[in-house]
C-alpha cells in the first residue's frame, strides 16, 4: 500500500519508462470509468491503480480525475465529488449535503419526557440543590436513568458537592430549564440558599449517622 | 436410439417427457401416447438403479403413463355434463405448466448475466454525519408541561411519601405486616359505590396506610370497572383518578 | 430501525394530520441530494424515505429519481446508474463499465444456479406465495435442496405461513432477487398469465402443423 508511489513529474517522458504500458488500452470514456471504479470501489483508489485501468499513465490520470472533481464541484446538480488523499483519490458524498443524509443516516431522537423523569424533574425543582439519594429516598425508587437524561436534555446540572460523607453530588435545574418552562427568574423556584445546603449537610450527615447505629 | 443420454441430466420426470415431445415434434395438446410412453420406459430402463429416490419419481410418471395408454384404449369416460374426457388432460396440464416454469428460468438466467455486471457499494456515511446529534427539541420534550404541572407532580410525589408512612404505627419499633382481606374490601367498596355517585380514588384511600391497601384497593376498583359497576377517568398524568358509580342510588 | 416514529403529541387537537410534514422543506438541488443520499446509503433507499429527505411526495420523488436515472444512462460520460427496486431505489455502476471494473474490483462471486434452482426460483417468482408442496407438484420432483440452496443465496425467503392443515411454510423472492437479476419488481417479469398459456399453446399447434406438412 505504502509502496514509493511516484507521480511523475511534468517534464518527466522517458519514452523507455513506458515498459508496461504496451497493453494498456486508452478507455474511450475515462470520466465514466473513474466514476465507475471510484463509485464501486467506495474507499480510496491509488492513482497508480487507477491509471492502470484507464490505460494512461499516473500523470494523465491525475489530471482527468481533478477536472472531474472540478467538473462535480462547479455543478450544484450533483451530490458526490473527489477527494485527494495522498497519491490516491476517494469519492464522498459532498460537506453541503450532509444536512440531508443526516435526516435519512441518523435514526430521529424522540423528545419526550418519561413519567420518572418528570418526577425527578419536578423533585429537583422544588428541593434542590438534591442528591440522588434524596431523589430516590422520595421517589422510592433508583432515578439513575431518569437523572442521565435529564442532565442531557440539559434540564438539570451538577452544582457541586455536598460537603458531607461520600460528598454526593448536588443537582439543580438550569437556565434551559427556566426558560422551557417560562420561568421568568429562579426566585419563583425554591432557591439554592446556603441556608438549604446546610440543612442539607445536616441531615445527610444525621443519617450517615442512623447508618452505623443501625448496622 | 442412443442411450447415452443420462437421465441425470433431466431436472425429472416432467422435464424427461418435454424433451421427448420436443425430439419427436409432436403436439403437446396430442400426445401420441403410445410411442412416447414406450420411449420413456427405454430411458428409465437405462438408467443405473443407484438413485432411488430420483428413480421413484420416474417411475411413479411411468405408471401415470401407462395408466394413460390404457384408458385411451378403452371407450372414452364422459364427465358430468356429457363432454368427453380426455386422459391426457390432466398430464398436459402440468406438462403447459412446467414449460411455463422452464421458459421462465431461462429468461431469469439471460437476466441474470447482465444483472451480475452492476456493481453496488457498501455505505459510506461521513463520520460527521454519523456523530451529529440532533439539538434538543424542547418545544416538543416539555410540550404542554409547565411549571403549574410540574408542581401538582411534585405535590403528588410529596404526599405519596407522606402516605407510606402511617402516622401511628411508624412511631412502634415495628410494624406488623396485617393481611389485607380482599373479599372485606370488595365488600367495604361495594357498599361505598351504592352510597355515592362520584368520587376520586384519592378519597377512597383514605385512611389506607400500606402500600398492600393501596394495592388491593386498586384491584377492586379494576374488579368493578370489569363487572360494569363503576366508569373511571383520569383527565391528565398524575391526576387522581374520577370514579363514577353507575350502581349509586340517585 | 424502521419503526414509524410517532412523536407523541399529548393533547391531540390539531385537525392536521399533517404534524411532520410542517417542517418538510422542498430541497433547492433535488438532483444533487438523490445522488449524495443514494451514494452515501450504498444499499437501497426506499422512495417513502428519499421522499421525507427531498420535501416532496413519493410520486415526484420516483418521478424525479427515473429522470436522474435516464440523465445518467444518456450521458456516456458517466459510470453510474440507478436501479429501481420495487418501492426502492440503489445506485449501481453501469453494465457497460463491468469490464474496467473487473480489473480493479473485487466482483461479488457470482453464484451459479443450478437448473434445478432456477426452476425453483421461477416458481417462487411467479407463483408468491407459494408453498413447497405446490413448487414439487409443478416441477415433478422433490426441491428442498434447491430452496435451501436458494434461501442460502438469499434470493427467496419465508413469508409466513398458509392457514390451512399442518400449516406449511409460504415462500416469496427477496430484494437481493431483484437485485440480481436486474428486475424492478415482480410485475416486470414476463407474466406467465392464461394468455401466455394460449400463446405457448398457438405456437405448438402450429409447430406441430409444420411437422405434418414436413412428413
Amino acid at each position: 500500500m505504502n509502496e514509493d508511489v511516484n507521480i511523475p513529474e511534468e517534464g518527466n517522458t522517458e519514452p523507455e519508462a513506458f515498459e508496461e504500458k504496451k497493453r494498456a488500452v486508452k478507455v474511450k470514456h475515462p470520466e465514466a470509468v473513474i466514476e465507475a471504479v471510484l463509485f464501486s470501489m467506495g474507499n480510496s483508489v491509488e492513482y497508480k491503480k487507477l491509471a492502470e485501468v484507464l490505460g494512461r499513465d499516473v500523470d494523465e490520470t491525475v489530471r482527468l480525475t481533478r477536472s472531474l472533481k472540478t467538473k462535480y464541484d462547479k455543478d450544484s446538480s450533483r451530490g458526490i465529488t473527489l477527494m485527494e488523499l495522498n497519491e490516491s483519490v476517494q469519492m464522498c458524498s459532498k460537506v453541503s449535503m450532509y444536512e440531508h443524509l443526516i435526516k435519512i443516516a441518523k435514526i430521529p431522537r424522540k423528545f419526550e419526557l418519561s413519567e420518572a423523569a418528570l418526577e425527578t424533574l419536578s423533585i429537583v425543582a422544588y428541593k434542590q440543590p438534591v442528591t440522588r439519594l434524596e431523589i430516590e429516598k422520595i421517589r422510592g425508587v433508583s432515578s439513575d436513568h431518569a437523572i442521565n437524561r435529564l442532565i442531557e436534555y440539559g434540564l438539570i446540572e451538577e452544582l457541586g458537592r455536598l460537603p458531607a460523607p461520600g460528598r454526593p453530588l448536588l443537582f439543580g435545574t438550569t437556565e434551559e430549564f427556566l426558560r422551557s418552562f417560562g420561568v421568568k427568574s429562579i426566585d419563583e423556584l425554591p432557591s439554592a440558599t446556603p441556608e438549604r445546603v446546610e440543612e442539607m449537610k445536616k441531615e445527610a450527615e444525621e443519617e450517615a449517622a442512623s447508618v452505623y447505629v443501625d448496622i | 436410439m442412443s442411450l447415452s443420454v443420462k437421465l441425470e441430466v433431466f431436472e425429472g420426470p416432467l422435464d424427461l417427457l418435454l424433451h421427448l415431445i420436443e425430439k419427436n415434434k409432436v403436439d403437446i395438446y396430442d400426445i401420441p401416447i403410445a410411442m412416447i410412453t414406450e420411449q420413456y420406459m427405454e430411458y428409465i430402463a437405462a438408467i443405473k438403479k443407484e438413485d432411488m429416490e430420483l428413480m421413484s419419481e420416474f417411475l411413479v410418471m411411468a405408471a401415470t403413463l401407462l395408466d394413460i395408454k390404457c384408458r385411451m384404449l378403452l371407450p372414452k369416460e364422459v364427465n358430468e355434463e356429457g363432454e368427453e374426457e380426455d386422459p391426457r388432460a390432466e398430464l398436459v396440464e402440468r406438462l403447459i405448466e412446467y414449460k411455463l416454469c422452464k421458459y421462465m428460468s431461462y429468461e431469469l438466467k439471460d437476466r441474470q448475466i447482465d444483472a451480475v455486471k452492476s456493481l453496488f457499494k457498501k455505505p459510506t456515511i461521513p463520520g460527521e454525519v454519523l456523530e451529529y446529534e440532533a439539538p434538543v427539541d424542547y418545544e416538543q420534550l416539555i410540550g404542554n408541561m409547565d411549571l403549574e404541572k410540574l408542581n401538582r407532580i411534585f405535590k403528588a410525589i410529596m404526599k405519596r411519601q407522606t402516605d407510606k408512612i402511617d402516622p401511628v404505627r411508624s412511631g412502634f419499633g415495628k410494624i406488623e405486616k396485617d393481611e389485607v382481606n380482599l373479599e372485606e374490601r370488595m365488600s367495604a367498596i361495594s357498599e361505598f359505590i351504592r352510597r355515592h355517585k362520584f368520587f376520586s380514588f384519592r378519597e377512597l384511600l383514605e385512611n389506607q396506610h400500606s402500600r398492600m391497601d393501596t394495592v388491593v384497593t386498586f384491584l377492586v376498583i379494576l374488579e368493578l370497572m370489569k363487572t360494569g359497576d363503576i366508569r373511571i377517568s383520569q383527565e391528565k398524568l398524575f391526576d387522581d383518578i374520577m370514579i363514577t358509580s353507575n350502581v349509586a342510588a340517585a
